[in-house]
C-alpha cells in the first residue's frame, strides 16, 4: 500500500476519524458560506450562536440515538421511539397544563415522573414482545409506533397543549453556566450510559448477545433479560428526549413531536459505526452521528437551501458520509490512485527467517 | 450408517409442515378476521368488498413482492415508498408535457430499477448497510418528487384513464381494475422466479448465509444487486399502478409506505434475517393490512387517534396469534 | 351480490353521511373534525367517519367502502388536489352525491361532485399582505420580510404564498428576504426562524402560513433577544386559540382567520343535496381578520 | 504421476492480515492423480493458502498457475468454473435450503432455464448414496447434524467436473466409517485423474491416503515430501518444530483407571432423563474426578445427551440430581450455577462471538456467571487470559484480536479456555479435539487428565474411539438415540468391544438396568 496512508494509519485507523472528518468538513463549508456561522457570543449570560443551536437541537436526537445504539447492538431495532417522545411529552404537558400553578417545581417533577413511568412501561411492553414472545423487533416496535401516535393524540385530544411553565421550559431552553441545559442533560445521559455499559460488563454482554445470541445463551447469559432491558433503556431515553422537544416549544403536539426521529436515530447510530446486524457498538460514534445529522438539518436552513432540493442534498451527504467511511470504498479509491499493477508478481529477493 | 435410515421418514413431515406454518397461520387468521367483519358490519359480505381490497392494495402488493426478494436476502429497502411516488410523479409530469404514453411507461419503468441497481452496487461493492443505502435512496427519490413539482400533477392521458377506469367484472356489477390483474401477474412471475430459477434459489442461499453462499461459488454480489434492482422495478410498477389508481402524481404520496410494505412481508411469514419466506405469504400479509383498514372504515366511528390505536391493536393481536400458533405447531 | 343488500338498509330513515378526514395533523384539523361530529349529532345525521392519516390512498379506500355501504352522501377533505376522478366516478355511478370540504379537487369533470365548502387560501394570504401594505405605507426604507411556509406543495401553502406575494407587490419597499418551509409545525417553525435570525440581522416582518409556526418562531425571536410584535411584526393565518392569545398579548400583530367550524354548514348542505336541491358550486366559510384589539375582544368567546 | 507437469502450482505466496503474517513465500504444487496432504499446526496457514488459491483472499505476492496458465481467481465461483472445487473448513452451506439444493445450488439441472426439481432430488440422492448416506434430501439441511452437513458439503464438491478437489478438514466431524467411505471415493476420484488437496489433523488418515505431504509452519513452507519417505515421527516434528515428547508420554500411559466411587454421592445423577425426538430416557451418574466418555456413531444422540445435561435443551422426562439434590436444569444458567460447563461441538453457531476479541470470548462465561454488575477487573482478566493463551498455546497470542480472525483450531482453544476459566465441577466437552493439531490435541488430552485428577468431572465426547478410551474411566455407548450400555474402562475394554456393543442391539436392556 502506499506509504502516505501508512503514516497516517494510527489516526485514520481510528473508528471515529471519518465521521469526525465529515462533521468538520460540513462545519467548514458552512463557515465559507456564511463566515459568522461558527461565531458564538455571550448574550444575556448565556452562549448564543449557531454552534450552540446545533448542540442544543441535537440533544434529543443524541438521547434517542443512545438508546437506539443499545437496541441495535443486540441486533434489534426500535421504531417506536418517535411515538414514545410524543407520549411522554404529551403526558408531562397535560399534567402541567391542568395544574393550578404551572411554575411549581413539584408539579413539574410529578409530571416528569408520571411521563417517565409511562414510558418505562411502554418500553417494557416492547421488551416483552421482543424478548419474551419473540416477535421480530421491527414489527414488535412498529405496533407501538402506530398505536403510540394514537395514544399521544388521545392524551392531547388532537390539540396542541400549550403550557407556560418556567421550570419545564428550562429542560429545553434553560442554561446552566452559560451552557444550554439540554446539552448538559444529553451529555450526562451519554456518560451514564457509557458508565453503565463500559464500567460494568453490560456492554460486553450486550455485544455478545448481538454478536451471537445462541452462543451467549450457552455461555450462561440470560439474553432475554438483556434484550428486555435495552428496550426499556431506549424508551427512557426517548422519554427524556420527548421532554426536551416539548419544552423547546412549550407545547405538546401528539402528531408532530418526534416524527421520523427513529430514522434519524438509526442513521446516527449507523454513521457512528455500529452495525445494524448487532454486536460491537460505539457510543461516541453515535453522538458524532447525531451531531452530523443535526448539522445537516441546520445547514439546510442556514444556507436557505430550497426545500425542494433539501432532501436531495441530504441524500448526497448521507451517501458521501457512508462511502467515505466504507473501507471497501477507500480501498478501491486508493488502489485506483496508487499501484497500477494490482498484483505484483515479483518475489522478494531475501527470505525472512521466521522463528518457529 | 444403515441405522440412519430409520430417521428418514421422521424428518420429512415435520420439516415440511414447519416451513409452512407461518403462512398457514396467517391464512387462517385472515379468514377469521374476514368472518368477524361479515358478522359485524352490514354489506361487508359483498364480493365487491373483497375485490376492493385488491383494487386498493394492488400497488402495495407489487411493491411488497419486490421487498420480499430483498428481505429474503436479509436486506431491506426503505426507498420503495419514495420510488413509487417518484415514478408516479415522473409519469405525470412527462404526460403533462405531452409525451406519448408508451414512451412515458418505458421511462418510468426504467428509473426505479436504475436507482435500485445503484443502491445494490453501493451495498455490494462498498459494504454500505442496506438500511443506509436505501435510506439515502429514499431521500433522493423523495427529493426528486418535490423537485419535479411541489404540487400534485393530474393525469388526463387517455391510456391512463382507461387503465384507471376500466372495470373487469361479472354481470352482477362486481369488478376489479386492470391494476389488480397486473399485480396478480407480478405475484405469479415472482413466485415462479423464486422457485424455479437459479436466481431465485440464489436469493434464498444469500439470505441463509451469504458467507457460505460466496464460498459455495454462488454469484452473491450479482444476486444482491439484482434483488435491489428487482425491488426497484417492482416499485416502479407499483408507482405506475398508483398513478393509474390516483390518475395523478403527488410529491407526498406513499409517505411511510415502506413500513406498510415491510409489515406486510413480515406478517406474511418472511423472516427479516433472510432465507425463508414465500411470495404467497406476502400476498396474505398485504390482504391482512387491507382487511384491517376495511374493518375500520366500515366501523366508521373511530376518530383519528382511535384509528391508529386500533390499527396497532389489531396488528398486535394478529402477530401474537400468529406467533402462538407457530409455537404450538413446532 | 350487492344490489340487494344495501337498498333496504335505510330501515330507519336517518341520513347517512360518509366523511373522510385528512387526519389529525393539527389543532385546526381536530377542531374541524369536532365541529363536523357535533353538527352531525345535532342534525340527526348518522356519520361514518374515517381518518386517512394524511394519505390519499387511504381516502380513496374509504370512499370505496362508503360506496359499498351505500351511504347517502359522501363528504371529504381531499389530501391533495388531483387524482379523484376514478373513485368519484364510481360514487357517481352508484348515485351517491359528493361534497368537498376545506380543500378543492382539480377534476375537469365538475359533475363528479356537487359542491365545495371551505375557505379561500389565496384570499387569506392576500388579506395578510394587504394589512401589511397598509401598515407600511409610510415606510421609506426597505422592509425585510421572512416567510415561514407550510408543508411544501400543499394547497394552503401554495395559495397563501401566492396571495401574500400578490398583495405586497403593491409596495416595492416590501421584500421577502428569506422563505423556508416550517411544515406547519411549531418545532420546525422555531428552528427555521433561528437560522433566519442569524442569517438576516434586520428582519422587520415575519409572515407565517399558520399560527403554530408563528408560535414556534416567537420562541426563537425571544431567545435572540428581540421583542416579538415590536421589533418584528408577526402576521399569521388560522386564528386558533393559542394564536389569538399571542395576538391579544401583543406578540402577534395580525391574523387572517381560517375557520375550521364548517360542520353546521356541511350538514345543511348534505340534507339539501340528499333532497336533490340545487346548491351553489362553491360555498365559502365565514371568515374574518383580527388585529390585537379585535383579538382581545374575541378571545373569550373562541371555541377552538 | 511424478513425471507429469503439476496441474496446480503456487509460487511465492504471501498474505498478511492486519497484525498477522499468515503466509510468507509459500510454494505448493499439486499433480493430477495424487492425494496431497497439507499439514501444519493450527494457524499454520493451511486454510489461508486454500482461500488464497480460490480467490477468497487477494494475495499480496506470488503467482498461481493452473495447467500451466497463470490465474488469479476473483472468487470461488470463478475457481469452480476453472475446475477447482473446494470444501472449506467448517461447513459452509445454507441451512435454510434443502439437502438436495445445497448439493446442486448454482448448477441445478435445468430445462429452458427452469430448475428440474425431480431431477435435482434424484441426482442428490445418487450422489449421497455414493457416500453411503441415505437421508431425506428434501429436508432442510439445518435439521441435520454437523456430520451430515459435512458429508453434504463433500457431495457437493465431488459432483463437479473438477480437475482439482480441495478438502479442508473434511473428516473432522466424521466417524471412522464415514471417513473410510470418503476415502474410497477420494481414491476413486484420484484414479480418475483428479488432483486432491487434503487437509487433516489425523496422522493415520494422512498415511492411509496421501501420496505426498506439504508441511507448513507459522505461515512458512517447511517442505514437500513423499509420504513413504517421511516417517510419522518426523512429520510431527516438522509440523511443531520441536521434539515430540508430550505426545509420546501420553501414548505410553493409557489411562485405564477403574473408577471405584460408585457408592459415593454422584456429582450429577440422571434418572430416566429424556426428551422426545432427541434422546430416549437414560440413567447416568458422573462422580467428581471421573471422566465419562460417550461413544456412538454419528447421529446417535451424544450431543443431545450433553445438551440435556447442560440445560441447553429442556428435558421432558425424568429428573436430574446434582450433589444428591433435585436440580431441574431448565436453562444453561441453572446448569452453570451448579458448576456445569459445556463446550459445544458447533463452535461457529454455538461457540464463538466472532466480533468480540479473544479476551472477551474467553471471559464471557465467567462474566455471565458473575452478573453484569460485577465486571472482572482488568488485572484478573489479563492474568487468566495469559495463563490460558500459554497453556493452550493459542496463536496469535494477541488477546485483543477479534476471534473471527483466528484459525479454526485456535478458536476451539479459546472456547475451551472460556470454560476452564469458570472452573466448573463438571465439564462437558463435545468434540473438543475436532480440528485441533496433534500437539494441541495432546495438550488437551493431558489437560483432561489433569483436571480429573484435580477432582473435576468430565463428560468427554469424541468421534475418535481411541481418544475416548484413553481418557475415560467409563464409557457410555449410544445407539439410535438410546444409551445402550455403560462400560467400565478396565483392561478388557478396547475399541473392538465398544464397536461390538454399538453394533449389537441385543443386550441393551440388561446393560441399562
Ligand atoms: N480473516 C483473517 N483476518 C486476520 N487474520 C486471519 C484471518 N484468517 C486467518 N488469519 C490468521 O492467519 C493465520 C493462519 O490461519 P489459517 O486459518 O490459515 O490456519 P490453519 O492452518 O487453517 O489452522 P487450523 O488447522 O486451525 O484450521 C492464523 O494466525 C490466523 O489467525
Ligand atoms: N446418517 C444420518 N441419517 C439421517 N440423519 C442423521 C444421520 N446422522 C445424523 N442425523 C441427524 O443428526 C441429528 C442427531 O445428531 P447428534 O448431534 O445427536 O448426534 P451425535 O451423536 O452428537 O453425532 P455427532 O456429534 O458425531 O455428529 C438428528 O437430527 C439426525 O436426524
Ligand atoms: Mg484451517
Ligand atoms: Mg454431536
Amino acid at each position: 500500500m502506499n506509504t502516505l496512508t501508512d503514516r497516517f494509519r494510527p489516526l485514520t485507523g481510528h473508528r471515529l476519524f471519518w465521521p469526525a472528518l465529515v462533521l468538520v468538513v460540513m462545519l467548514a463549508a458552512n463557515t465559507v458560506y456564511r463566515p459568522g456561522f461558527l461565531s458564538v457570543e455571550v448574550k444575556e449570560g448565556h452562549l448564543y450562536g449557531t454552534p450552540v443551536d446545533i448542540l442544543r437541537l441535537s440533544a434529543p436526537l443524541i438521547l434517542v440515538a443512545l438508546g437506539m445504539t443499545l437496541v441495535i447492538a443486540t441486533g434489534g431495532i426500535d421504531l417506536s421511539v418517535g411515538s414514545l417522545c410524543a407520549i411522554s411529552g404529551a403526558i408531562a404537558c397535560l399534567h402541567i397544563s391542568e395544574a393550578s400553578d404551572q411554575n411549581s417545581l413539584s408539579t413539574v417533577f410529578t409530571a416528569l415522573a408520571l411521563a417517565f413511568g409511562v414510558a418505562l412501561v411502554l418500553g417494557a411492553w416492547n421488551g416483552l414482545l421482543v424478548a419474551v414472545i419473540g416477535i421480530q423487533p421491527i414489527i414488535a416496535t412498529l405496533i407501538l409506533m402506530v398505536a403510540g401516535r394514537g395514544l399521544a393524540q388521545l392524551i392531547t385530544e388532537g390539540q396542541i397543549i400549550t403550557i407556560n411553565s418556567g421550570p419545564y421550559r428550562a429542560i429545553g431552553l434553560g442554561h446552566v453556566l452559560t451552557l444550554p441545559l439540554a446539552i448538559i442533560i444529553a451529555v450526562a445521559a451519554a456518560l451514564l450510559v457509557a458508565a453503565l455499559t463500559r464500567r460494568t460488563a453490560l456492554g460486553l454482554i450486550v455485544e455478545s448477545v448481538g454478536g451471537n445470541a445462541e452462543a451467549s445463551r450457552l455461555a450462561g447469559i440470560r439474553s432475554g433479560r438483556i434484550v428486555f432491558l435495552v428496550y426499556v433503556v431506549s424508551a427512557a431515553c426517548a422519554a427524556i428526549a420527548g421532554f426536551m422537544m416539548t419544552a423547546n416549544v412549550s407545547s405538546a403536539d401528539g402528531n408532530a413531536a418526534g416524527l421520523w426521529i427513529e430514522l434519524d436515530a438509526i442513521l446516527a447510530v449507523v454513521i457512528g459505526g455500529t452495525s445494524l446486524a448487532g454486536g460491537r457498538f460505539s457510543l461516541g460514534g453515535t453522538i458524532l452521528g447525531a451531531l452530523i445529522i443535526q448539522t445537516l438539518t441546520t445547514t439546510v436552513y442556514a444556507m436557505n437551501i430550497d426545500p425542494q432540493t433539501s432532501l436531495l442534498f441530504k441524500a448526497v451527504v448521507v451517501i458521501a458520509v457512508c462511502l467515505i467511511q466504507s473501507p471497501a470504498f477507500r480501498a478501491r479509491v486508493s488502489r485506483r490512485r496508487g499501484a497500477t499493477t494490482p498484483r505484483p508478481t515479483t518475489r522478494q529477493p531475501e527470505k525472512e527467517q521466521v522463528s518457529a | 450408517m444403515s441405522s440412519a435410515s430409520s430417521t428418514t421418514a421422521r424428518a420429512w413431515r415435520p420439516s415440511l409442515a414447519r416451513r409452512h406454518v407461518p403462512v398457514l397461520a396467517t391464512l387462517a387468521l385472515l379468514l377469521v378476521m374476514y368472518a368477524v367483519g361479515v358478522s359485524q358490519y352490514r354489506a361487508f359480505s359483498n364480493v365487491q368488498v373483497v375485490f376492493n381490497v385488491f383494487i386498493d392494495n394492488g400497488f402495495l402488493l407489487v411493491v411488497a413482492v419486490g421487498m420480499t426478494f430483498v428481505i429474503l436476502t436479509g436486506g431491506i429497502d426503505l426507498s420503495v415508498g419514495s420510488v413509487v411516488a417518484m415514478t408516479a410523479m415522473v409519469s405525470a409530469s412527462l404526460l403533462q408535457s405531452g409525451l406519448p404514453a408508451a414512451l412515458v411507461l418505458v421511462v418510468a419503468l426504467l428509473i426505479g430499477p436504475t436507482l435500485g441497481f445503484l443502491m445494490g452496487c453501493a451495498i455490494h461493492f462498498f459494504d454500505i448497510q442496506p438500511f443506509i443505502a436505501t435510506l439515502a435512496g429514499m431521500f433522493f427519490a423523495r427529493g426528486m418528487c418535490t423537485f419535479i413539482s411541489d404540487a400534485s400533477i393530474p393525469i388526463t392521458d387517455g391510456f391512463w384513464t382507461t387503465m384507471s377506469q376500466e372495470r373487469i367484472g361479472d354481470p352482477r356489477g362486481n369488478f376489479v381494475s386492470i391494476s389488480v390483474l397486473i399485480a396478480l401477474a407480478v405475484v405469479l412471475v415472482a413466485a415462479y422466479v423464486l422457485t424455479y430459477t437459479r436466481f431465485g434459489r440464489n436469493v434464498y442461499a444469500v439470505g441463509g448465509n451469504s458467507q457460505s453462499a460466496l464460498l459455495m461459488g454462488l454469484p452473491v454480489g450479482r444476486t444482491r444487486i439484482a434483488v435491489y434492482t428487482v425491488s426497484g422495478l417492482c416499485s416502479a410498477i407499483g408507482g405506475i399502478l398508483l398513478s393509474f389508481y390516483t390518475l395523478s402524481g403527488a410529491p407526498l404520496i406513499a409517505v411511510g409506505m415502506e413500513l406498510d410494505v415491510i409489515a406486510a412481508v413480515v406478517i406474511g411469514g418472511t423472516v427479516l434475517t433472510g432465507g425463508s419466506g414465500y411470495v404467497f405469504g406476502t400476498v396474505l400479509g398485504v390482504l391482512v393490512l387491507g382487511v384491517i383498514q376495511t374493518l375500520i372504515t366500515f366501523d366508521g366511528s373511530l376518530n383519528s387517534w382511535w384509528t391508529r390505536i386500533v390499527i396497532g391493536g389489531l396488528l398486535f393481536a394478529f402477530i401474537l396469534l400468529q406467533r402462538l400458533i407457530g409455537i404450538r405447531f413446532k | 351480490g350487492n344490489s340487494d343488500t344495501g337498498g333496504d338498509s335505510g330501515g330507519d330513515d336517518k341520513l347517512v353521511l360518509g366523511f373522510s378526514q385528512v387526519g389529525a395533523e393539527s389543532g385546526w384539523r381536530t377542531a374541524n373534525t369536532t365541529s363536523i361530529k357535533e353538527a352531525a349529532a345535532a342534525a340527526g345525521i348518522e356519520l361514518k367517519f374515517d381518518d386517512a392519516q394524511q394519505k390519499q390512498e387511504n381516502q380513496i379506500k374509504a370512499i370505496r367502502n362508503f360506496i359499498q355501504q351505500k351511504v347517502d352522501v359522501i363528504a371529504f377533505s381531499p389530501v391533495v388536489e388531483s387524482g379523484w376522478d376514478t373513485v368519484l366516478k364510481e360514487a357517481k355511478d352508484a348515485g351517491i352525491p359528493v361534497i368537498l370540504t376545506d380543500r378543492a379537487v382539480d377534476s375537469a369533470d365538475k359533475t363528479l361532485y356537487k359542491t365545495f365548502l371551505g375557505s379561500d387560501f389565496v384570499k387569506e394570504g392576500r388579506l395578510a399582505g394587504e394589512w401589511l401594505v397598509e401598515q407600511t405605507k409610510g415606510a421609506s426604507g426597505p422592509v425585510n420580510i421572512v416567510e415561514l411556509q407550510g408543508t411544501t406543495g400543499s394547497a394552503p401553502a401554495n395559495d397563501r404564498k401566492e396571495g401574500f406575494a400578490k398583495a405586497i407587490a403593491a409596495n416595492p419597499n416590501l421584500k421577502i428576504v428569506a422563505s423556508q418551509s416550517g411544515d406547519f409545525k411549531r418545532a420546525d417553525g422555531k428552528q427555521v426562524m433561528e437560522q433566519f435570525l442569524k442569517a438576516n440581522p434586520d428582519i422587520d416582518v415575519l409572515f407565517a402560513h399558520n399560527d403554530d409556526m408563528g408560535l414556534g418562531a416567537l420562541e426563537a425571536i425571544t431567545a435572540a433577544g428581540k421583542v416579538p410584535g415590536k421589533d418584528i411584526t408577526i402576521i399569521t393565518i388560522d386564528a386558533v386559540k393559542d394564536g389569538m392569545q399571542a395576538l391579544a398579548d401583543g406578540k402577534f400583530n395580525f391574523i387572517a382567520e381560517c375557520s375550521p367550524l364548517l360542520g353546521p354548514q356541511l350538514m345543511e348542505l348534505a340534507k339539501k343535496v340528499e333532497a336533490g336541491e340545487e346548491v351553489p358550486a362553491r360555498i365559502e366559510t365565514e371568515e374574518t381578520t383580527f388585529t390585537q384589539e379585535q383579538a382581545k375582544a374575541a378571545l373569550p368567546s373562541r371555541k377552538y | 504421476m511424478t513425471g507429469s507437469r503439476p496441474v496446480l502450482t503456487m509460487t511465492g505466496i504471501s498474505k498478511t492480515f492486519p497484525g498477522v503474517r499468515a503466509l510468507h513465500d509459500v510454494d505448493f504444487r499439486l499433480f493430477a492423480g495424487e492425494v496431497h496432504a497439507l499439514m501444519g499446526e493450527n494457524g499454520a496457514g493451511k486454510s489461508t493458502l486454500i482461500k488464497a488459491l480460490t480467490g477468497v483472499y487477494e494475495i499480496d505476492e506470488g503467482t498461481i498457475t493452473l495447467d500451466g496458465e497463470q490465474v488469479a481467481f476473483s472468487g470461488p465461483m470463478q475457481a469452480a468454473a476453472h475446475g477447482v472445487s473446494t470444501v472449506y473448513q467448517e461447513v459452509n452451506l445454507c441451512p435454510n435450503l434443502s439437502v438436495a439444493e445445497n448439493v446442486f445450488i448454482g448448477r441445478e439441472p435445468r430445462r429452458l432455464g427452469v430448475i428440474r426439481w425431480g431431477e435435482t432430488r434424484r441426482r442428490a440422492r445418487e450422489l449421497l448414496a455414493r457416500l453411503d448416506l441415505d437421508i431425506d434430501v428434501t429436508a432442510l439441511l439445518g435439521t441435520y447434524s454437523l456430520a451430515v452437513q459435512q458429508m453434504v458439503a463433500i457431495a457437493r464438491a465431488i459432483d463437479v467436473r473438477a480437475r482439482v478437489l480441495i478438502l479442508d478438514e473434511p473428516t473432522s466431524s466424521l466417524d471412522a466409517d464415514e471417513a473410510a467411505q470418503l476415502f474410497r471415493v477420494m481414491r476413486q476420484l484420484r484414479d480418475e485423474g483428479l488432483g486432491i488437496l487434503f487437509v487433516t489433523h489425523f496422522l493415520d488418515q494422512v498415511y492411509g491416503i496421501a501420496d505426498r505431504i506439504t508441511v507448513l509452519r507459522n505461515g512458512t513452507l517447511v517442505g514437500e515430501y513423499r509420504t513413504e519417505e517421511l516417517p510419522q515421527f518426523s512429520l510431527v516434528e516438522k509440523m511443531i518444530g520441536k521434539e515430540l515428547d508430550v505426545l509420546e508420554r501420553l501414548d505410553e500411559q493409557p489411562r485405564r483407571v477403574v473408577s471405584s466411587r460408585a457408592d459415593a454421592t454422584a456429582l450429577v445423577d440422571t434418572a430416566e432423563l429424556g426428551r422426545k425426538g432427541a434422546v430416549a430416557p437414560f440413567t447416568l451418574r458422573i462422580h467428581a474426578g471421573e471422566v465419562v466418555g460417550l461413544a456412538g456413531l454419528l447421529g446417535s444422540g451424544r450431543t443431545e445427551v450433553a445438551r440435556l445435561l447442560f440445560g441447553a435443551d429442556r428435558a421432558d422426562h425424568g429428573q436430574i440430581r446434582v450433589d444428591g439434590g433435585k436440580a431441574p436444569l431448565r436453562n444453561p444458567v441453572q446448569a452453570i450455577d451448579r458448576g456445569i460447563g459445556f463446550c459445544s461441538e458447533n463452535r461457529r453457531a454455538e461457540g464463538i462471538v466472532p466480533d468480540l476479541s479473544v479476551r472477551e470470548n474467553m471471559m464471557l462465561a465467567m462474566q455471565a456467571a458473575r452478573g453484569w454488575l460485577r465486571p472482572i477487573p482488568r488485572r484478573r482478566q489479563d492474568e487468566l487470559v495469559d495463563r490460558y493463551v500459554q497453556a493452550l498455546s493459542i496463536r496469535p497470542a494477541n488477546p485483543d484480536l477479534p476471534v473471527r480472525n483466528l484459525s479454526g483450531g485456535n478458536q476451539q482453544k479459546v472456547l475451551l479456555a472460556r470454560w476452564l476459566i469458570t472452573e466448573p465441577r463438571l465439564l462437558i466437552l463435545d468434540e473438543p479435539t475436532r480440528g485441533i493439531d496433534v500437539g494441541a490435541k495432546a495438550e488437551i488430552q493431558k489437560l483432561v487428565v489433569e483436571l480429573s485428577d484435580g477432582g473435576m468431572a468430565v463428560l468427554f465426547i469424541s468421534a475418535e474411539l481411541e481418544e475416548v478410551l484413553r481418557l475415560s474411566h467409563r464409557v457410555a455407548v449410544m445407539r439410535d438415540r438410546t444409551m445402550v450400555a455403560q462400560l467400565t474402562n478396565d483392561d478388557t475394554l478396547d475399541a473392538d468391544r465398544v464397536m461390538r456393543t454399538i453394533a449389537s442391539g441385543t443386550h441393551r436392556k440388561e446393560v441399562q438396568r
